[in-house]
């Protein structure tokens, strides 16, 4: 069992993926029961995972390649908070993509790498060694081109183009730093921090920048966020699985994964790389909530958004403090609910009413409540309104940086909110406050749609309302930090 | 003393066809100036193996089949040429048509 | 030891048997015969894992007098690997060149060819004798040459001599130095070689040598004859002579560094070789981006796939005791050789099927065939991923080896080769990757069967494979592996 | 899992139950009429209030740690609160019109109404911080209900400082907390003292509160949005919102901290500076709004001093202001002479209230304030009331000028009633709750020198306003700093930068070395090179190996 549990994961979207590529576009019927059968069962094995491993339980499956390569599944606290993160969002964002698309072109092609897409992000939560970790970063870049570029028109095409050409770099540079250091240190192992003592504090530096850029890019660290903004191209399921359950999460993921169980803590700030990296994240929390003041777009505008909103996960685990690293990792989840609410909203707002721009949001508050309260949520949450979700997630990051001796980042923290509420507010406003076109049509007559928008609604306000309990993301993130990383 | 010169012989048929491989245009002087220095090695290779007492066997095996080789090369390539001077009107490789 | 000699010999009669038949048996002929081919190379492999390296002396005569043969884990991995591409080159060849399509020349001509090309192949694979592997090599040139003839139009003729220019200067060179060899040391067998006394004469042999199998290698700057004659040529011809025809005067490079003459070898020529190989990187690179036809941007790749064989010099080989890099460096090299062979044969198949659909391998006019052919355009794909080195793809795990190498035997610059020719890669193949995926369908391409897409497929997905599963090659190529490679020069 | 809650629910049910009414407008056939609901939202506080605010509760699962509870000042102003919510309440469920708009209305109300009292009810800073961040932002749609231009265009100052404010509350609560390493109020308080960067906490707590509780230079947002909200709103927002920050202060700000001078200043500066620009105002709810500010000044004062009547001041002060509001609203609905003059009446009884007659409700109030205060500084308040009597004066004057209602609207007088109550309240509630909130007894009132300290300045004022009435005063609209300050015009919508969708780039040098690779590509082909480098090639390797061995 307990080597079988995590190939079972991992199938749970394989066989899907594997299946769905040679199903007859006209099959909806048996490719959306496989979709939603792979994530029932996932999210079943994750939830049964998850009191096993609150009593102790781990689990591991190892298959060696090649001497050196050997790819390791294994199961800490913290691939289960990431894993189960993406399974429930991954089961809504199925729900809410086969109502999206409908009977639309292509279907076998998009799911099966959608189902690629995910199952590359589980064996990216489940790695336990830092090359299993590489490769299925690989494999996600790789299933997420052809979802990007689904739409097969100029500005899709042009969006995965310029995705593949910062991620293949950054994919470089990380296979650079891995070999590097695995050179010095031997295969490294998340469960026991490798020997650095091999490399010169220099190389080390180095070794850090390169790990920092390989997975910055699609933590969309500035400057390597190009890409991000261009992929907003793709459909709207697509950018609800990038920004906020795939590609940029493993990103910010790959970062905590970097500094805690390759680097720890305390080498990091013996290096002295920990405050450049929490500089790097500022700058991007800041930019980014700048750029998206200036997009009138509303999914540009949530792009940026993201960028500016991952660099928490990336600021919290820099800053190296325990609070500060709880309010990092339940950030993963919390920025992770908040936005694709947000971008399934967006994509409502696209299909049902046709509205791409933000003025045309003017008066839908009535028109389609419930998507428009949806939306209102996941954003007041993004500015850190109390008691939703990102309140918690800033609230922390806060404590953490003051305990880090770090006040300077509460004027980061100070900044990032005024430039959100300055980009999100206008459009609450415009939704509730300001009168409808006359033309304005639009309807939510697609229950499919609005229904897992509600869901991750729901969600984000109950995770900040019931944050102390165990079972929420701010306890297990707790309970992460005080077992894996406490001090 | 006479291994020498044929081993000298050899060294000389090579440095000829070297010459003319590099240096002609046209593909059949190409040719047999590439036949000139098989056969200037295979006197080479003769005369290395008459040394010593007696004779080895072994390098008149190989010069033969080294012939042989040789021969047929000559023959696809001759073969080749025929065809690109019909196809083509000309017997040189289109990107030096022009040089002599 | 059956085994290794109808592996020989039955292409060989096969060969034969598809000139001599009537033209109705002739096809079945040769299928016969690629299929009783593979079974051989599979005992044979069976026989190499179970048993270790296989070793005969023909006619019970030992060296130096007779002529001994030898597979060992690396001949008989390329001995399958070539398998594997012969029945997907044959099984396409079936729909692709057949005599109505294709006309009675090809018809005729192609099988014998092929099936000589695959016999002579497979005694380079397993000689040890320096003027067998000249000879087998030499066979391997004119059958080449004549598969790039073989469509008899005039470019293809033309790119077919210039190829046979280069090459038979290559063998001359060649010839050249296994004639110095003997006359200094009396022996070509190479086992005997590696246990001579150093002559004077060595080095100038060596150069003679190493320079012409270059040539045949088509490394930068002898690559030019390459990209013309590997496009003149009919698709699964193409696919022969990319993923086969160089394969063979490496693996005779490799032998002579690592198995004949080991203690020549130098951090200079090392060097020197590897630079080589880095230029073809680049060079082949950046004219792949150049170029506007499919087979083209396919051939020149190849040029630049060769070119990370070449790291295994400095990094396998370097002077110095027991290196625990060397093995990694040497089975890396090997599993290039592998991949880029799976890889570009489902490639040129693939660029076969979209010529036969539309007619051309202009990418202008390929836009948008993922469409009409999904199959071909996931093969080629898959291929890429190999090619770009991603993994789980074999392509990955040699370049993973490698750069492990160079990082632990503290050259890492050589590191820079596969990472930087790996994004060189992916920039050149995206173009036509976004070509077969544009929406926009610009021809309208003809049906083309089914069992033919799946074989372009299936070899792809096995170079993946390969990657995935590759920790059993990895002890089978360590089979008789020269001590040389294991504890470096 | 934890026990669910300790303690006794009664502090959380009082909170709960608007926000459970607040749900109601959620069906679309209950939002017409929601605005009925308004009075009972509050009703549950107001008992708990009376009741004495009995039971504190301690919920761990929720939030980080719901701690509900009070003190004594905290428990006036929550009983004050409810009563003017309760009032007000009345007044917008009988006066304003149904529709959807209504219902959203009436959802932020209970919103808005939940977060003020939660303000008092929290003893910890994240259930504090929840409770402000609703107070003031829920407040925001009541501010912007008409829609009229003057609305928008402060709603977007209001909104904006709001944010602003939650911001610098927030990183002066972290900065507490991270020293407490507690969240507990009076911890974090405490904690203030020697935390690193703890001025600069107290400093952003200041200014966060300020901006709420009308402090000058923050107060701008106040006299913009008051008079712009329905009456019902300006109300509550005089009455009782800006009563949050003030609590803020009491309860997060410590004693011993250079800011206290500051906060004597900038009240001092407010008290005075704000009643005077209030004469430049001809709305009556715009005078009302600056007299608010002025009086926040006089408790921000207090608070400076450390006075323990704070919460008592601020008490009468709420019922009072509201009680205010409302006469506004009801001049406007009189029609008839009669009910002019008795409106009048009530908002003069309260406005002498206000400016400290002696025996009001104000007077007590101002006297408690003085209690342990500088000798200077209750000279300066016993002078404010001369500018407050002012203020109000002037207030009584726009008031009368306020044109009448053209037609009847029903039970004018029960509504009326219900508006008097409140101010009489306001004269009557502080001698009920002298003993329980003062320290000294109350035949302190009657000390002679007090009566007189009361008398002479609000005749010195009407003296003042006899005189006002007679000249010409400049007529400015409000929002005094905003326009000093070059703020040429409120835009009522938010107006952003858009920016350019980044431009192309070309890279044709790239394409031209690119092409030059091709010809070198041609001269390789070229066999005589080609086969000369193979020669030598062969020649060099030949060398190096020679050079080696």
């Amino acid at each position: 069992m307990t080597t079988t549990l995590p190939l079972l994961l991992l199938m749970t979207s394989l066989l899907p993926a594997a299946v769905t590529f040679f199903l007859a576009q006209d099959s909806h019927i048996l490719r959306n029961t496989l979709q939603l059968g792979g994530a029932v069962i996932k999210l079943g094995l994750i939830v049964w995972m998850l009191f096993a491993v609150a009593t102790g339980a781990t689990y591991e499956a190892e298959f060696p390649l090649a001497p050196g390569l050997v790819i390791l599944l294994r199961i800490d606290a913290l691939a289960l908070l990431f894993i189960s993160l993406s399974g429930a969002l991954w089961l809504l964002t199925t729900i809410y993509a086969i109502a999206y698309f409908g009977t639309k072109a292509e279907l076998s092609r998009f799911f099966g790498f959608f189902s690629l897409c995910v199952a590359a992000t589980t064996g990216l939560a489940l790695s336990g060694s830092l090359i299993s970790f590489f490769i299925f970063f690989e494999l996600l870049t790789l299933s997420t081109w052809p979802l990007v570029a689904h739409k097969q028109n100029k500005p899709s095409l042009a969006a995965a183009k310029v995705y593949f050409t910062y991620a293949l770099p950054g994919s470089a540079a990380l296979l650079w730093a891995i070999i590097w250091l695995e050179s010095a240190t031997g295969p490294v192992l998340f469960t026991e921090p490798p020997d650095l003592s091999g490399l010169d504090p220099a190389a080390l530096r180095a070794i850090f920048a390169l790990f920092i850029i390989g997975v910055g890019v699609k933590a969309a660290l500035v400057p390597l966020h190009g890409w991000l903004p261009a992929a907003m191209a793709a459909p709207a399921p697509v950018s609800a699985l990038l920004h906020a359950v795939a590609v940029v999460k493993a990103g910010a993921f790959g970062v905590v994964r970097i500094v805690y169980d390759v680097f720890g803590a305390e080498n990091m700030t013996a290096l002295g790389v920990g405050v450049p990296l929490a500089i790097v994240a500022s700058v991007t929390i800041v930019w980014g909530s700048f750029r998206a003041l200036q997009q009138d777009e509303i999914k540009k505008r949530l792009a940026f958004s993201t960028v500016s909103q991952v660099s928490y996960i990336v600021l919290g685990a820099a800053l190296a403090s325990p609070l500060a690293m709880i309010g990092g990792l339940v950030h993963l989840v919390h920025q992770g609910l908040m936005k694709i609410t947000l971008f399934f909203c967006a994509g409502i707002y696209d299909e049902r009413a046709g509205i791409k721009r933000i003025e045309g949001l003017n008066g839908m508050g009535k028109q389609m409540p419930w998507t428009s309260a949806c939306f209102s949520i996941g954003a007041m949450g993004m500015i850190g309104l109390p008691p939703l979700a990102g309140f918690i997630s800033k609230f922390y990051l806060g404590l953490g940086a003051m305990e880090a001796g770090a006040p300077w980042v509460l004027a980061v923290l100070l900044a990032s909110t005024l430039l959100n509420a300055a980009y999100f507010l206008p459009l609450l406003y415009r939704l509730w406050f300001l009168p409808r076109a006359e033309d304005a049509r639009g309807d939510e007559r697609a229950s499919g749609l609005v229904l897992p928008a509600v869901v991750t609604a729901a969600a984000t306000l109950g995770v900040g309302l019931l944050a102390a309990s165990p079972i929420s993301p701010l306890g297990w993130a707790t309970l992460i930090v005080t077992q894996g990383y406490g001090p | 003393m006479n291994l020498t010169v044929f081993a000298l012989t050899g060294a000389a048929l090579v440095g000829l066809g070297v010459y003319g491989l590099i240096a002609r245009v046209h593909m059949l002087r190409r040719i047999m100036a590439f036949n000139l220095i098989g056969s200037g090695l295979f006197l080479f290779f003769g005369a290395a193996g008459a040394r010593g007492v007696g004779l080895d066997p072994i390098p008149q095996a190989l010069i033969i089949t080294g012939i042989v080789v040789a021969l047929s090369a000559s023959a696809l390539a001759v073969g080749l040429v025929v065809a690109l001077a019909r196809s083509s009107g000309t017997a040189c490789l289109p990107d030096e048509a022009g040089d002599t | 030891m059956t085994a290794l000699i109808s592996w020989l010999v039955l292409p060989l009669f096969a060969a034969l048997a598809a000139i001599a038949l009537p033209s109705r048996a002739r096809l079945p002929a040769a299928l016969l015969g690629v299929g009783l081919t593979v079974v051989a190379s599979i005992w044979l492999t069976i026989e190499v894992w179970n048993t270790g390296a296989v070793t005969v002396s023909l006619g019970g005569w030992r060296p130096p007098i007779g002529i001994a043969l030898r597979a060992d884990g690396l001949g008989a991995a390329l001995g399958v690997m070539t398998a594997l591409v012969m029945v997907a080159v044959a099984l396409a060849a079936r729909h692709e060149l057949a005599a109505k399509v294709a006309g009675p020349r090809i018809g005729f001509g192609f099988w014998p060819l092929m099936l000589l090309l695959w016999a002579a192949l497979n005694a380079v694979y397993v000689a040890r004798d320096l003027f067998n592997l000249y000879v087998g090599l030499e066979l391997i040139t004119l059958t080449a040459v004549a598969l790039v003839a073989i469509s008899g139009k005039a470019a293809a003729i033309a790119a077919a001599l210039r190829y046979l220019l280069f090459a038979l200067a290559g063998s001359l060179l060649y010839l050249a130095g296994v004639v110095l060899t003997y006359a200094a040391h009396g022996t070509l067998d190479i086992s005997l070689l590696a246990a001579r006394t150093v002559a004077p004469g060595d080095a100038l042999a060596l150069g003679l040598m190493t320079a012409g199998l270059l040539v045949k290698t088509a490394l930068f700057p002898f690559h030019v004859w390459l990209p013309p004659a590997h496009s003149a040529a009919p698709a699964p011809a193409s696919a022969l002579l990319s993923a086969l025809v160089p394969k063979a005067s490496l693996l005779i490079l490799l032998r002579i560094w690592f198995e004949a003459m080991p203690e020549l070898a130098t951090p200079m020529t090392q060097s020197a070789l590897a630079s080589l190989g880095a230029l073809a990187v680049i060079w082949g690179g950046v004219l792949a981006l150049l170029q506007s036809r499919l087979k083209l941007i396919v051939a020149y790749s190849t040029v630049a796939q060769l070119g990370y064989i070449f790291l295994v010099f400095p990094l396998a080989g370097g002077d110095g005791a027991a290196q625990p890099w060397a093995a990694g460096a040497w089975t890396g090299a090997i599993f290039q050789m592998l991949a880029h062979g799976l890889a570009k044969a489902a490639m040129f198949l693939a660029a076969g099927i979209y010529i036969a659909a539309i007619g051309s391998d202009r990418l202008g006019d390929m836009r948008g065939l993922a469409r009409a052919l999904p199959m071909t355009g996931f093969a080629f794909a898959l291929a890429s991923i190999t090619l770009l080195g991603l993994p789980p793809s074999a392509g990955f795990t040699a370049k993973y080896l490698m750069m492990t190498a160079a990082f632990a035997s503290g050259q890492w610059a050589w590191a820079l080769v596969p990472a930087g020719g790996g994004l060189l890669a992916a920039a050149y193949l995206y173009r036509p990757l976004s070509a077969i995926f544009a929406r926009d369908t610009a021809l309208t391409p003809r049906p083309i069967p089914w069992a033919w897409q799946t074989v372009p497929l299936v070899l792809a997905a096995l170079s993946v494979a390969l990657g995935l599963l590759s920790s059993i090659p990895f002890e089978f190529l360590q089979i008789g592996r020269p001590e040389q490679a294991a504890e470096g020069l | 899992m934890s026990m669910m809650y300790s303690g006794s629910l009664a502090p959380f049910a009082v909170l709960m139950w608007p926000l459970l009414l607040g749900l109601v407008p959620i069906v679309p056939r209950w939002r017409a009429n929601a605005l009925r609901l308004l009075p009972f939202a509050p009703l549950p506080a107001l008992g708990f209030a009376i009741a004495g605010a009995p039971g504190s509760v301690e919920i761990p699962d929720l939030l980080l740690g719901v701690q509900l509870g009070t003190r004594p000042d905290t428990a006036l102003l929550l009983g004050m609160t409810a009563l003017v919510w309760t009032v007000a309440g009345w007044y917008a469920a009988q006066v304003m019109e149904r529709g959807q708009a209504a219902g959203l209305f009436a959802s932020f109300w209970c919103l808005t109404l939940a977060g003020n009292l939660g303000v008092f009810l929290a003893a910890d800073i994240v259930t504090f911080y929840i409770a402000f961040a609703a107070v003031s932002l829920a407040a925001w749609p009541m501010v912007i209900h008409d829609r009229t231009r003057a609305a928008l265009a402060a709603g977007r100052v209001y909104i904006t400082l709001a944010v602003v404010g939650e911001a610098a509350l927030l990183s002066g609560l972290m900065i507490g907390a991270a020293a407490a390493a507690d969240l507990q109020i009076s911890t974090v308080r405490a904690a203030f003292a020697d935390a690193p960067f703890g001025t600069v906490g107290v400093g952003l707590l200041i200014a966060g509160f300020g901006i709420k509780a009308g402090m000058v230079p923050l107060h701008i947002w106040l006299p913009l949005a008051h008079p712009a909200a329905p009456v019902a709103g300006s109300a509550v927002l005089s009455g009782a919102i800006v009563k949050a920050g003030l609590i803020g202060m009491v309860l997060l700000v410590p004693e011993e901290t250079g800011w206290r001078s500051m906060l004597i200043v900038l009240g001092l500066l407010g008290a005075f500076g704000a009643a005077i620009w209030g004469l430049s105002q001809q709305n009556p709810k715009a005078v009302l709004a600056y007299s608010t500010v002025s009086q926040m000044g006089l408790l921000l004062v207090l608070v400076g001093a450390g006075s323990q009547g704070v919460a008592y001041a601020a008490l009468h002060h709420g019922l009072a202001k509201a009680a205010l509001f409302l006469c506004v609203g009801m001049m406007m609905l009189a029609t008839s002479a009669a009910q002019r003059r008795a409106v009048v009446g009530l908002a003069g009884l309260v406005a002498l209230s206000v400016a400290g007659l002696p025996l009001t409700g104000g007077a007590l109030a101002k006297l408690a304030g003085k209690l342990g205060i500088g000798e200077m500084l209750s000279l300066a308040i016993t002078l404010s009331s001369v500018t407050t009597t002012l203020v109000l004066g002037w207030f009584l004057i726009c008031l009368g000028r306020v044109s009448a209602k053209p037609q009847q609207t029903p039970h004018w007088g029960g509504l009326f009633s219900v508006v008097m109550v409140l101010g009489v309240l306001a004269l009557i509630l502080p001698w009920v709750l002298w003993p329980g909130a003062v320290d000294v007894p109350r035949d302190y009132v009657w000390h002679p020198s007090n009566m007189l300290e009361g008398l002479w300045p609000v005749l010195a004022g009407l003296g003042a306003v006899a005189l006002v009435q007679r000249l010409k005063l400049p007529a400015y609209p409000p929002g005094d700093l905003l326009r000093l300050f070059g703020k040429h015009k409120l835009r009522p919508a938010f107006q952003l930068p858009v920016g350019n969708h980044g431009a192309r780039r070309t890279k044709r040098p790239a394409l031209r070395l690119l092409l030059k690779v091709k010809d070198a590509e041609r001269a390789l082909l070229h066999w005589p090179f080609a086969g000369s480098t193979l020669m030598g090639l062969a020649l060099v390797l030949a060398a190096f190996v020679w050079i080696a061995t």
